[in-house]
């Protein structure tokens, strides 16, 4: 009896000492953002179960927590709270959204909890919260990207339009902002909603200014009606897309009427192009591969977000443990690492630390991507 | 005192009340019979001021009250009922009761939410018991309206509509509905409310109700007057009589 | 003028203050401050609805203009956020009388759809007046909140705060159910025919309900923007006006503990449920359909037949 | 021009979700939240049946329809019969949540991404005075009005659209000219499901579906019926061509941010002009 008390004793007093990392992630599964949050949701789950069966970060397994923002900003409050205050997370991968990740910056520094945003907006790190990192690429830079690939061409005729969500407006910010240090002249300011099923009305009014080039910032199939009714009008004018539309599904929406469209995106879309000697080809392919076997589905660069994400948490814990100070010097003094969006740098000041390299022009062609040299 | 002066409304083309004219005399019961159809209703819903007429005058004690809003005609002394009752099934009869005499009063709401108004709100009760007194239904009192009997009912209702002491009662068939022994208190009721000085127009179905009551009736059938006088009058015309078989015909 | 149920008022606060002494973990804290805000927004949904027949779905609308107003005027003139949350409600309640004058002639289907126009233009306007309210991508710059020089900052002291505002509020809504102006409205409600024909000037007692739920809705709505701290229109759209109307029915429509019920059950309810994931939609749809189609009278009803029959018991 | 063009093409589905919220109303006289639920079942039934399945256009689609006849039924006999004591606002709250569950069961089913199908005839731009339209968006024009005619048809001619309006002018007295009330209120749900469906089956090589779509096309749908007026058949037609030309000349001419505020304004504007809508009519008040 007192041999079996002992064992019981000894098993309540290892729980303790059999220690994790608790990972807490908010993805936006439902909601209209759903087609973003599912692919994020489901890279973290893979990698978690990878990291585990490998024998954890640093010795401890991970637990994760996941729950749904179902893109909601007070939905994200609350749920980043629970992570925080009942879950008892280390660090928090996510949201989805800009907005949700904007409701919650301040917590983050409150409750000392890293969070690593998968979400867009320069907002996020700017101005900087020590606790909030981002893994996404800026909208600046894909705005750059495309400029400069306008430039070298010779167009500035740039008629634009936008998503009226959080996404669409943080490009639009940017293509007016930056229009005039890349010599671009903006004609045609226009937006559409989410569920808006007919763009031809504000693309006849573009088509009235006669651009050299379509700006489209959106993402969801709307971004594929821009596309198919820019075709029916028959504007030969040139469609460029945000990074937003850099998935296998936009071309299966867009149909026929992709053939063309040119985009700025990270490299994951083109992994296979690279050349074998590309630093990026193999972490891609990696990626890439694991996620299609496993979810019989083409991957996305949206769910590359929370791959990027997890290798910062990854090696925050890994070097500086589960102190959040720790973590995130850990994180700031992490170097360079190659990632599914580029060449990450991230620094004390910095806590995106991607630049315009991050991003490739990409042209769609026959059905799939082609790397714009 | 009422006096109706070439009424006259159409629904779609069609003549629903035609040029109507009669007088509802003081501290009298006057009766409007007619066949189903005939456009008593319309009529009330017109001098109560619900329905715009197309022609003719409505004019109450010498005042025209054509077509003025329906809370300046309550303002000036005319009260009704109605065919279904519309009382608040989730209020007790006694706030039930209150409800004809608040658009009267219009007491503070924000001194009645705050319960500042006590001393209007005791006078008030006075008055609630008072009326149910004379209405006999005080036994119910605290009960609601779902849990008693279709006759208390109805003698609610008029307690509602008489409690702002109106100078004229409209009522819109008030025996409908209710047993010997009810319409015999009903009876006795409305005597007692002329007693008092009240002027009662109704329209009504039940003809024994009619003869035992009315000193004055009218007969309306397809919306004309085709008859106005004492009911043994009434009883006797010709028309009368051929516009109520060639009703039950039907 | 029936009694004031202090049985029921002293239970909330009983409720309220318990909650502050038994609960440290401020998830939960968070989770009953939301739940507040529900209450008191679907209770005002109820005063409209419940009480006087006055579909609106458009409170959501008013739940953002309080929130925006009172952080932009905050914000651009630097004064104390109380006063901007009382000029919010203000502003809110003008809106309303504004926009209620020619809806509210309207009935049934056709107010709804008003209402929910009203909604939608709103929704509308936070979203592409990005010069004031920062847009689709949400409002950053909200002050610290103070309330007569003390600093109130998390959820403990938030808490204490919003309980202080929904008890009052719930005092407010119970001495008004028992106020002549509930028997007033209802009769409206039953019927807007014979209450006329007794007096009572229905289009201004309605403009009256609608200018003042609207007003209080935006109190609720700036209070809201400075607990959270970052507003963006999502949170303001079509979807919680719809919620609101399922929380007051839920819950037990013309009755004050009906709002309050409603809205903590079914925003207790998705935390129970946020480890379904996929399936949450679906039992949340079910919860609610078995609600409506068993429960006549909501959960208030539920409640009420249960304490009547252990009464008679 | 070109708005016309556009305008014509989503408001004709407008029109048609508009008809399925005017046969439930003038049957039940409630407003069903989930008739945009029945359009994205619609275009998810035909992607099933085209895409997974393989079959062929002309058997999917009529499967589809019949499909659309048996949800619309059940809907009825699972959420609206059900619920005890019903009144308006109990029935339309019991709407919005079977919306929602099968919404839920959209997402569950058919995944979060949006679907899209292959154009059922071949795609050709046509070039008319000022615009263009594609045979597709022709086909969604013509498949709404054959369907709107021939339903005026049935209502008209046939003995059971004869009980229906009988419903509508009067339950009570249906009933007791021996009209089975209750079969007509679930014949009615099976309609209007069967209109969500065709909706779903025209627009979905167009503007493709995603799970979350039922709430705007309901949304839009309910705008445009009341737009024509609750309960008018042909107003419901016209409300939905309408709110289409409204929203394409707002987004043709004005910042196009601002184009549903002001399709909405319009709609408050005629309302509080004409409190029933363009074409309703005023039913008599029973008092």
């Amino acid at each position: 009896m007192k041999k079996l008390l002992g064992v019981v004793f000894m098993i309540i007093l290892a729980v303790p000492l059999y220690a994790e990392v608790r990972l807490g992630a908010l993805f936006a599964v439902t909601g209209p953002a759903s087609f973003l949050g599912l692919p994020e949701k489901q890279t973290l789950e893979m990698l978690v179960e990878e990291v585990n069966k490998t024998g954890g970060i640093a010795g401890e397994k991970v637990k994760l927590f996941l729950y749904d923002t179902k893109g909601l900003d007070t939905e994200a409050r609350k749920k980043f709270i629970r992570l925080v205050k009942k879950d008892k997370v280390d660090a928090v991968i996510g949201p989805t959204r800009s907005g949700s990740t904007l409701a919650i910056k301040e917590l983050a520094e409150k409750y000392k909890t890293p969070l690593f945003s998968c979400a867009a907006s320069k907002r996020i790190v700017q101005p900087l919260n020590k606790y909030v990192f981002k893994s996404p690429q800026s909208d600046t830079h894909a705005v750059g990207k495309i400029y400069n690939f306008l430039h070298k061409k010779g167009k500035s005729k740039v008629a634009i339009i936008t998503a009226q969500n959080g996404f669409g407006d943080s490009g639009r910010t940017e293509l007016l902002e930056l229009a005039d240090e890349y010599g671009m002249e903006i004609v045609a300011d226009e937006k559409f909603r989410d569920t808006d099923k007919d763009m031809t009305s504000q693309l006849t009014k573009i088509s009235e200014t006669n651009p050299d080039a379509i700006i489209c910032w959106g993402v969801g199939p709307a971004p594929a009606l821009v596309a198919k009714n820019t075709r029916q009008l028959g504007l030969d004018s040139m469609l460029i897309m945000s990074h937003g539309v850099a998935s296998k599904k936009f071309i299966e929406l867009a149909g026929n009427a992709a053939e063309g469209i040119i985009l700025p995106a990270g490299r994951l879309l083109v992994a296979e192009q690279l050349e074998k000697d590309n630093k990026f080809r193999e972490v891609l392919i990696n990626y890439k591969n694991a996620y299609e076997k496993r979810y019989d589905s083409s991957v996305s660069t949206f769910g590359g977000h929370a791959y990027d994400a997890f290798m910062m948490f990854k090696y925050g814990i890994e070097k500086g443990g589960k102190k959040p100070a720790a973590m995130i010097s850990a994180v700031e003094n992490m170097g360079a690492f190659i990632g599914t969006a580029g060449k990450f740098n991230i620094t004390a000041s910095d806590h995106n630390g991607l630049d315009e390299s991050a991003f490739v022009m990409l042209k769609i062609h026959n059905g799939d991507w082609e790397l714009i040299n | 005192m009422l006096q109706i002066k070439n009424t006259g409304i159409n629904f779609g083309g069609v003549k629903a009340l035609d040029n109507v004219n009669f007088d509802v005399p003081y501290g009298r019961i006057t009766a409007l019979i007619g066949p189903n159809g005939a456009g008593k209703t319309t009529l009330f819903n017109i001098i109560t001021g619900f329905l715009k007429s197309n022609t003719g005058e409505i004019f109450f004690e010498n005042e025209n009250i054509t077509n003025v809003q329906p809370y300046y005609i309550f303002a000036k002394g005319i009260s009704r009922t109605f065919q279904n009752l519309n009382l608040i099934p989730e209020l007790s009869l006694k706030e039930n009761l209150l409800l004809g005499i608040i658009g009267k009063d219009n007491p503070s709401a924000v001194k009645s939410i705050l319960r500042l108004n006590s001393k209007y709100w005791q006078r008030m009760e006075k008055k609630i018991d008072y009326f149910m007194e004379i209405t006999g239904i005080s036994e119910w009192r605290d009960r609601k309206t779902d849990e008693v009997p279709y006759g208390i009912l109805k003698y609610l209702e008029i307690a509602r509509a008489i409690i702002n002491e109106p100078k004229i009662l409209l009522l819109d068939e008030p025996a409908a509905g209710l047993n010997n022994v009810e319409k015999e208190k009903l009876m006795e009721l409305l005597k007692f409310l002329v007693n008092k000085n009240m002027t009662i127009f109704m329209v009504e179905h039940d003809m024994n109700f009619v003869s035992n009551l009315a000193d004055n009736v009218i007969c309306l059938n397809y919306g004309k007057v085709i008859a106005n006088g004492s009911y043994r009058d009434i009883r006797n015309n010709e028309e009368v009589i051929k516009a109520y078989l060639g009703d039950s015909d039907a | 003028m029936r009694k004031i149920n202090y049985p029921f008022l002293i239970l909330v606060l009983i409720i309220l203050i318990s909650t502050k002494f038994l609960i440290k973990n401020e998830y939960y804290l968070s989770i009953v401050i939301f739940g507040m805000f529900n209450a008191i927004n679907a209770s005002c949904f109820n005063i409209l609805l419940g009480y006087t027949g006055i579909i609106s779905l458009g409170q959501a609308a008013f739940y953002g203009i309080g929130a925006y107003f009172a952080v932009i005027v905050a914000a651009s003139f630097g004064i104390n956020p109380m006063l901007a949350i009382v000029l919010a409600s203000l502003f809110s309640a003008l809106v309303a009388f504004i926009i209620g004058y020619p809806t509210l002639k309207l009935h049934g289907h056709y107010l709804a759809m008003a209402t929910l126009g009203f909604g939608m233009i709103i929704y509308v306007l936070m979203n592409e007046m990005a010069f004031i309210t920062g847009g689709p991508s949400g409002f950053l710059d909200i002050s610290k909140f103070s309330f007569f020089g003390v600093s109130i900052y998390g959820e403990h002291s938030f808490y204490i705060f919003v309980a202080i505002v929904f008890f009052l509020f719930t005092v407010l809504f119970e001495m008004f159910d028992k106020s002549y102006l509930s028997y007033k409205l209802k009769f409206i409600k039953e019927s807007e025919f014979a209450s006329k024909s007794f007096g009572i000037n229905i289009f201004k007692t309605k403009l009256l309900v609608f200018s003042i739920t609207a007003g209080i809705t935006a109190f609720n709505g700036g209070i809201y923007a400075y607990y959270s701290g970052f507003i963006s229109p999502v949170s303001f759209n079509f979807n919680y006006s719809i919620e609101l109307l399922t929380m007051a029915i839920v819950g037990g429509l013309g009755t004050v503990p009906g709002g309050i019920i409603g809205a903590a059950v079914l925003t207790a309810l998705p935390e129970f449920m946020a480890s379904i994931e996929d399936y949450e939609m679906i039992l949340y749809g079910c919860f609610l359909a078995v609600t409506i189609i068993f429960l006549p009278g909501g959960l208030t009803g539920l409640i009420k037949r249960i304490l009547n029959k252990n009464a008679s018991d | 021009m070109q708005f016309i063009y556009s305008g014509i093409t989503s408001g004709s589905i407008f029109a048609l979700v508009a008809l399925g919220f005017n046969i439930i109303y003038n049957t039940t006289g409630i407003i069903n939240f989930a008739q945009g639920e029945f359009v994205m079942i619609g275009g998810m039934l035909i992607y099933t049946l085209l895409s997974i399945y393989g079959l062929p256009f002309l058997i999917a689609a009529p499967l589809a329809l019949l499909a659309a006849l048996f949800i619309g039924a059940l809907f009825e006999r699972v959420f609206i019969k059900s619920v005890r004591s019903p009144n308006e606002i109990k029935l339309i709250t019991i709407t919005i949540a079977a919306s929602i569950i099968l919404r839920g069961l959209g997402m569950v089913i058919w995944g979060r991404n949006s679907l899209s199908v292959d154009a059922y005839i071949p795609y050709k731009v046509l070039e008319l005075p000022a615009g263009t339209l594609t045979s597709n968006s022709l086909l969604v024009i013509i498949v709404s009005l054959v369907t709107a005619f021939s339903l005026s048809l049935f209502f008209k001619r046939s003995s059971l659209g004869k009980a229906f309006r009988a419903c509508y002018d009067d339950k009570i007295a249906a009933g007791i000219c021996g009209v089975d009330v209750s079969k007509i209120r679930m014949l009615a749900f099976a309609i209007a499901a069967l209109l969500g469906v065709i909706a779903g089956i025209v627009t979905t090589p167009i503007s493709y579906v995603t799970y979350t779509d039922g709430i705007m096309t309901g949304l839009k749908g309910f705008a445009a019926a009341i737009l024509g007026g609750l309960g008018s058949f042909w107003g419901g037609v016209a409300g939905g061509l309408l709110l289409g030309i409204f929203e394409g000349f707002f987004a043709s001419v004005l910042p196009s941010g601002y184009k549903d505020a002001f399709a909405f304004l319009i709609i408050l504007a005629v309302l509080f002009l004409r409190p029933k809508g363009l074409f309703g009519k005023k039913k008599a008040e029973r008092l």
